[in-house]
């Protein structure tokens, strides 16, 4: 197992008081595996995603482990995590592209980030030039300022920079939201070359664009108002989901093939509760048609399959 | 939302007390913070926090044998020359370079230094012994040729201050290696008297074929002299001298001098002058420092000249000069009628505290006492009478005419007045303030102005000013300064600085009577006061300028390393504490023979 | 829905918060001070009542300066000195800035860049070193002049605000929306621009007027501002030339410290308050 | 119902305004009662440029957009209003299409005041309530609120109904759907479809293919500011002829088969096309030559209703 999480929960604090963004998420990753982490916007994917490497201001870690190749992150510590950052678990984070400074050549951007790791940029720089011919940049690219470079050039340059010390676990938070579909597709399949070539072990893709995950993900975990619903291979996923939240979501996705004039999709009625103050048991509850009174209370992350988690007490029940 | 109301409070808390602390120099307005409402643009202001108090760094020179003074360098030292009398570094004349004599104001005594001694053979030749074994700092001896290359130099070069000493002084010859003959054709002995302790003698083997002007206006760094001290060292901070153990005094003189080191601190404003002082970080201060008087009972270890009231010498009048070629200061009756106007009392209690002491009316410092003719005074003097201000208006045909509470003048024109000082001086400012608030009370309308110092004098020397508080003569051997000061003709287009009569007040009579004093031998005392008399009458009849008060030889002294300053206490030395240039060589020199080191343990 | 009608809205809203009337209460006290407190001087401004420094007392209610001056009085007239160089200087910034921004950023083009490049020349011209100047020309500075220069080199900062936020304005969805509704240029202008600038403007000036006080007393303090009459910073410039500070004399420096830093650090409190009013999303935060 | 005839929209650009940079390039189709037509293209191609055109919210540089047979940029000020009470948009962001500092409900005020002035209240209210029924939107639940009280999709229905008050015919939907979470964007998507049903006429402008697909008949495929292939949505989607149009399909993620070949065009750095093919330097077909560098193609009909402008179709 390259990941292991038990029980991670992580709030936000606001004025208003704490925001309960990720509740007692438990699941694994293997070796190779880029799993797809999808779900609407506030469901808590970022939050997972960022409190693996980086806990922010507002970010309060509550409860649960993370093991990694069997060492546990001290995701809690801000200073203790910064020996893993970067070689072991490393983030493109969403809006990478413009986080770059724009008065920094790359280079030199390159050069302190690596010295900032207390790792030699000389004893770098030849894998960083192969690394940039893998992914078609011209080493020029080190000379230009980041405004130069497409959104795509910009895209890549981030991926390879944050791959360049093979960390174990690499999180790509919305990548591809800001991408023409062409370019797009060129990341993806990027991502899935990266990890291939054994340039990182493991992958989380956030997205909450399912059919990007269904072309590179070999696993797709849906997670619904800070609570995860459902983990399962992406066929299985797509053509099998067992969770309510899940076979809804997948049927609203309007598919080249699919004309309203022949098939009506439909949303999901109802919005997601607000985390401040969340609803207790299933969140999905309200908005679910086979709720009962069991859902009231939270319904555990069970591998019903194998490698197939459902959390939904109707799957238990027809299960068992 | 509520952290970031917090930090801008902080910060503005943190801005006030840096505009209360120091002389913050913030431009950025908080400006209309754009995008973000949070005003973080209050930060500047904070980041300001340049602390003038820093003290300069004193870690070079043992405390103990070190005397550490401020007061005279305004700025860093640029100039070691000895011909640039206004802006020469501390000490470059009396501790550096000497004179012939040195001449104590408090004691009216010539003191012999270079010269053994001078003597009027006749009415127009003075014989010049100089005094064996006078050795300058490199070792070479100072002899009649020193001497002579000297003042002959005032004669090859017209921009050396001295060189009007050649209208009047025909020739120098050398008798032999230190004696020389000084022939004269119209002997000024005043003048003379007073070039005798303020030329310094110059090294003739150093200076001998410099051009005119790398001779005025060279820096002359480092100075060779053959004084006490040498050069040590000069940086941004602060100028420094060291010892010369082989000064010929020592053998010579008979005379010790007790600093090891003199490094003098540049000021930065009289206000950090106070902070260094009560940190013991100064042991001669000659700042002006408000407030000094509660400083003095305060258990600081700061003494004054005076232990009380006054606390310090006198070393200058300030006057009111008014520009005579103005209406309506160009009525003498206008000009008396000012003169009864302001209460100086107020100014001397309230501005100053009482560190400073009225001037009488003919505005002679106290060190020329005999030469008041009281008749005189008594008869024309003036003293605060707002009432007698008022008749004497009248009497002139001032009148207010517009009902405006202010006087117009008898041709009906209106009065409005300025009276001005520099931009920061905060003595003065309160000073003029006072003045105008006397004149409002007896109907002259004028207002208090502050422009910056060269702005103001400026328009002084061009002659465009209404009123302008100065005090650029300082107290020396003869009272002829002082007139020459208040009636220094011929009146030029622009004048320069130190000259005197800003006003431009013409009178032909009274120059010629300057002139005579000037021709008149120190000696004679009575002579003197004879011609003095006349032009006290002229003085008091006319006021061409207004003495106010006598400004302070500002000396605070610090006892904790060294002691016996002077001081008017029985048996302290009686020298004139200031290292301000031109004191030196008024005793100031011989005050360091006198300090006593604090025994270290 | 217990929704308070729309007029009232803002009011209520504005009654509701408490950084607002916190803010306001401060200077609302201050301008009160300005106001009426000269009426309850019992010394006239700056003469030299006393025989020199007295700590606050029941003759002298704030102690009098080393030279013998009421400090109440000087504080109290140089409060009201302090509100109106605010005013005017805060005021002509803010409308300079806003006929400036507001040109520029509804009407783009050529006419904006002209108004940009005098913006930008007007912001990188040194303050002091103009001031310096002035100083040598003008003998006599009052608080007018002073207010004048202050508003007449502090509005590019409004101008580059009000220009970005008319710009942003003017390209925001709901502009094309009232366009496709049919309303003319002026009524978009003034319906749909213009409330959303009035809030802002408003706010520009409440900042503005902050920083015309901070600019005053800064330059008061280092000896640049008005050579007439009196204001706090003039009063902690003499405090400052009096050593106030090293003798000892707080009463002297610490009432025109206070009240800069009370009336300055209220009208940026109110100037977050008005945010929230003003923006019903900060509301709820 | 609206026809585009060679609309073309130039920007000036450089320090002195001395180039031209074309926003939309003599760009030709129509549109016919009731139908919905998908306006494809990433992002810079230019649809969003046309929509507002359309809406007369951008000035035509050169070329005319004819409704009904008036060409709409002869309608003088007064006659705008009629334009407009036939001819709506909606845009991408709901939130910015609402001024902050009024509730949601503005919006419907001001049509109130400009298109019903002499409609009594009454008479109003129940209008309103109809069409924020046919929207799907309870009214109770949406009114007297400030706008980021609601969600994206509430909004975004609110001002779909705020086109519905009026006599509608054509409306421009741009990218309405982008910025709406996938569990409600279907449903608007099913709201416009309804419309449509009712005869509301439809510029669907979208980046996303799959959107297109469902809700449209034919579909405009644009590239740089000019149609590269337009058809109906079968054909373009199924045997697309155009190398770009082909480029697009094949990078459409699907959810149920993955990506056949792999890309190799990444995309380089944005260049200033003028001449010739706007889409040469990234072509990879084999016949392409000189004269695609040289000449604009124009869009030629290679079956009957599906045009392509490529050299290789030229016959």
């Amino acid at each position: 197992m390259s990941l292991n999480i038990e029980n991670l929960t992580v709030y936000y604090q606001t004025l208003k008081g704490e925001v309960h963004a990720l509740e007692d998420a438990s699941f694994s990753l293997t070796d190779g595996e880029i799993m797809g982490l999808a779900g609407e916007s506030g469901c808590g994917k970022t939050t997972l995603g960022t409190s693996l490497i980086l806990l922010n201001g507002r970010m309060r870690y509550i409860r649960g482990t993370v093991l990694l190749d069997g060492q546990e992150l001290p995701i809690w510590d801000n200073r203790g995590m910064d020996e893993f950052r970067f070689k072991q678990v490393s983030l493109i984070p969403q809006y990478a592209m413009s986080a770059m400074n724009p008065t920094r050549r790359i280079g030199k951007m390159v050069h302190e980030l690596i010295e900032a790791r207390h790792e030699d940029y000389n004893e770098i720089m030849p894998e960083l030039k192969r690394r940039l011919d893998l992914v078609e940049l011209p080493q020029e690219v080190l000379k230009l300022y980041p405004i130069e470079l497409s959104g795509g050039m910009k895209q890549r340059m981030v991926m390879v920079l944050s791959t360049l010390l093979n960390p174990s676990l690499l999180i790509a938070d919305e990548i591809t939201s800001a991408l023409d579909v062409s370019t797009q597709k060129a990341v993806v399949e990027m991502l899935a070359e990266f990890r291939d070539r054994k340039f990182v072990k493991s992958m989380i893709v956030i997205t909450h664009d399912i059919s990007i995950l269904s072309q590179v993900a070999d696993s797709i975990m849906v997670m619904y108002a800070g609570q995860l619903s459902e983990k399962a291979p992406t066929e299985t996923i797509i053509r099998h989901a067992r969770h309510p939240y899940t076979k809804l979501l997948i049927s609203s996705l309007p598919k080249v093939g699919i004309k309203y004039s022949e098939e009506i999709l439909h949303g999901i009625p109802g919005k997601p509760p607000l985390l401040l103050d969340p609803p207790i048991g299933c969140r999905f509850r309200d908005r679910c048609p086979v709720a009962y009174e069991k859902c009231t209370q939270v319904p555990p992350f069970l591998e019903l399959d194998k490698d197939h988690f459902v959390a939904c007490w109707k799957e238990f029940e027809e299960h068992a | 939302m509520r952290k970031v109301v917090l930090t801008i409070l902080s910060l503005i808390m943190v801005a006030s007390f840096v505009l209360i602390g120091c002389a913050s120099t913030a431009a950025d307005t908080p400006a209309a913070a754009a995008e973000s409402t949070t005003a973080e643009e209050a930060a500047p202001v904070a980041e300001e926090a340049a602390m003038e108090e820093a003290a300069p760094a004193m870690v070079d020179y043992p405390r103990a044998e070190t005397l550490y003074t401020m007061g005279k360098q305004w700025g860093p030292a640029t100039s070691w020359n000895p011909l640039q009398q206004g802006s020469y570094a501390m000490g470059t004349i009396g501790l550096c370079y000497e004179t012939l004599f040195l001449y104590n104001p408090l004691t009216d005594e010539y003191i012999p230094w270079i010269a053994d001694s001078g003597d009027w053979v006749d009415d127009t030749t003075y014989q010049l012994k100089i005094k064996e074994g006078v050795t300058f700092s490199d070792g070479e001896a100072l002899t009649a040729d020193d001497v002579i290359f000297t003042l002959e130099m005032g004669k090859n070069f017209q921009s050396v201050y001295y060189s009007e000493l050649w209208a009047w002084l025909d020739s120098v010859e050398k008798v032999d290696d230190y004696t020389i003959t000084m022939m004269f054709t119209n002997p000024l002995y005043q003048e003379w008297a007073n070039y005798l302790y303020s030329i310094a003698i110059l090294p003739q083997h150093l200076w001998e074929g410099l051009t005119e002007e790398e001779a005025v206006v060279g820096a002359n760094q480092p100075p060779v002299g053959s004084g006490p001290y040498m050069y040590e060292s000069a940086d941004e901070a602060k100028v420094a001298w060291v010892r010369n153990d082989s000064w010929w005094g020592i053998k010579g003189l008979g005379l010790e001098v007790a600093p090891k080191y003199i490094v003098d601190i540049n000021n930065i404003s009289n206000n950090a002058a106070l902070g260094m002082v009560l940190q013991g970080q100064v042991d001669l201060d000659n700042n002006y420092l408000p407030g000094i008087a509660s400083v003095i009972n305060g258990g600081y270890g700061i003494t004054t000249y005076y232990p009380d009231e006054p606390y310090m010498l006198s070393a200058n009048t300030a006057w009111l000069v008014m520009n005579l070629t103005k209406a309506p200061m160009d009525d003498a009756a206008f000009r008396r009628a000012v003169s009864f106007a302001i209460k100086v009392e107020d100014i001397v209690s309230k501005d100053y505290g009482n560190i400073v002491v009225p001037a009488n009316s003919t505005g002679l410092l106290p060190i020329w006492d005999q030469f008041v003719d009281q008749d005189v005074v008594d008869e024309l003097g003036f003293s605060y009478d707002p009432d007698e201000a008022k008749a004497i208006l009248a009497a002139a045909g001032y009148k207010d005419i517009d009902g405006d509470g202010f006087v117009e003048a008898p041709d009906g024109s209106t009065i409005a007045l300025e009276i001005g000082c520099p931009n920061g001086w905060s003595d003065w400012m309160v000073a003029i303030q006072i003045i105008s608030q006397n004149l409002k009370e007896v109907g002259i309308n004028v207002e208090p102005v502050y422009p910056d110092y060269s702005a103001l004098t400026a328009g002084l020397y061009g002659g465009d000013f209404d009123m302008v508080i100065n005090n650029d003569a300082q107290m020396s051997n003869t009272v002829w300064s002082y007139y020459h000061f208040i009636f220094y003709h011929p009146i030029k287009e622009q004048m320069i600085s130190g000259t005197g009569n800003y006003g431009r007040y013409e009178n032909q009579e009274v120059f010629d009577l300057v002139d005579q004093l000037d021709a008149t031998p120190i000696t004679d005392v009575e002579g003197m006061k004879a011609i003095i008399s006349q032009i006290q009458t002229i003085q008091l009849t006319d006021v061409p300028m207004i003495p106010l008060w006598y400004n302070g030889v500002w000396a605070q002294t610090d006892n904790t390393y060294w002691t016996n300053w002077p001081s008017s206490a029985e048996g302290a030395p009686k020298y004139v504490p200031a290292t301000w240039n031109g004191y030196w060589n008024m005793g100031a020199v011989l005050m360091l023979t006198e300090l006593e080191p604090v025994a270290a343990e | 829905m217990s929704e308070p009608k729309k007029k009232n809205e803002f009011l209520y809203f504005a009654m509701r918060n408490g950084k607002l009337k916190v803010g306001a209460v401060i200077v609302f006290i201050f301008v009160l001070i300005a106001i009426f407190g000269p009426k309850f001087a019992r010394y006239p401004l700056n003469e030299f009542v006393a025989g020199g420094p007295n700590p606050p007392s029941a003759d002298f209610y704030m102690g009098t300066t080393a030279y013998g001056q009421d400090v109440y009085a000087q504080f109290v007239y140089g409060l009201g000195t302090t509100f109106i160089v605010g005013i005017i200087g805060g005021g002509l910034a803010t409308l300079l800035g806003m006929l400036v921004g507001f040109v520029g950023g509804y009407k783009g083009g050529w006419v904006d860049e002209v108004l940009n490049i005098i913006t930008n020349i007007i912001l990188v011209i040194p303050t002091f070193a103009l001031l310096l100047i002035m100083v040598a020309y003008l003998k006599l500075r009052g608080v007018l002049i002073e207010s004048i220069f202050i508003g007449l080199t502090s509005w590019p900062w409004a101008a580059r605000a009000i220009r970005a936020q008319t710009f942003s304005l003017a390209n925001r969805e709901f502009v094309d929306l009232a366009k496709l509704s049919g309303m003319k240029t002026m009524k978009i202008l003034f319906r749909e621009i213009a409330p959303n600038m009035m809030s802002y403007l408003f706010m520009t000036f409440i900042l503005q007027f902050g920083g015309a006080i901070l600019t005053a007393a800064t330059l008061d303090f280092i000896g640049l501002g008005p050579t007439q009459g009196v204001s706090l910073g003039l009063m902690m410039n003499w405090a400052t030339n009096g050593s106030a500070l090293l003798l000892g004399y707080w009463w002297w420096f610490v009432p025109p410290g206070i009240a800069i830093t009370a009336v300055v650090g209220a009208l940026y409190i109110m100037n977050v308050g008005l945010d929230e009013v003003f923006n019903p999303k900060l509301r709820e935060m | 119902m609206l026809k585009l005839s060679e609309i073309t929209k130039t920007y000036k650009v450089g320090t002195f305004g001395g180039k031209s940079l074309y926003a939309v390039r003599k760009v030709s189709f129509d549109i016919k009662d009731g139908e919905v037509i998908s306006l494809i293209g990433e992002s810079g191609s230019g649809k969003s440029t046309i929509g507002r055109m359309i809406l007369k919210l951008t000035s035509i540089t050169s070329g005319s957009i004819e409704f009904n047979g008036q060409d709409i940029s002869t309608i003088k000020k007064a006659d705008l209003k009629d334009y407009y009470s036939h001819v709506q948009g909606v845009f991408q962001d709901p939130f910015s299409s609402c001024n902050p500092i009024f509730k949601a409900d503005r919006i419907f005020e001001i049509m109130h005041e400009e298109f019903f002035p002499s409609m009594p209240r009454e008479e109003w209210d129940e209008k309103l309530v109809e069409a924020l029924h046919c929207v799907g939107l309870n009214p109770e639940h949406v009114q007297n609120k400030f706008p980021h009280q609601l969600s994206g999709g509430q909004l975004q229905r609110f001002l779909i109904a705020r086109a519905l008050l009026l006599d509608l015919k054509f409306l421009v939907a741009d990218e309405i759907i982008s910025m709406l979470d996938a569990s409600t964007r279907i449903d608007v998507l099913n709201l416009l479809a309804d419309l449509k049903s009712h005869g509301l006429s439809i510029l669907f402008i979208t980046h996303d293919l799959s959107l297109g697909y469902y809700i449209s008949e034919r579909a405009v495929i644009l590239y740089k500011g000019t149609v590269v292939e337009m058809g109906e949505t079968d054909k373009i989607y199924h045997t697309p002829l155009h190398p770009y149009t082909q480029m697009l399909m094949a990078s459409v993620p699907h959810l149920d088969h993955k990506w056949e070949q792999k890309t190799t065009d990444l995309g380089g750095k944005v260049e200033d096309i003028t001449e010739g093919c706007v889409y040469f330097s990234r072509c990879p077909l084999e016949g392409k030559g000189e004269q695609c560098r040289a000449d604009i193609p124009p869009l030629v009909e290679v079956e009957p209703g599906h045009q392509v402008a490529c050299c290789c179709f030229q016959k």
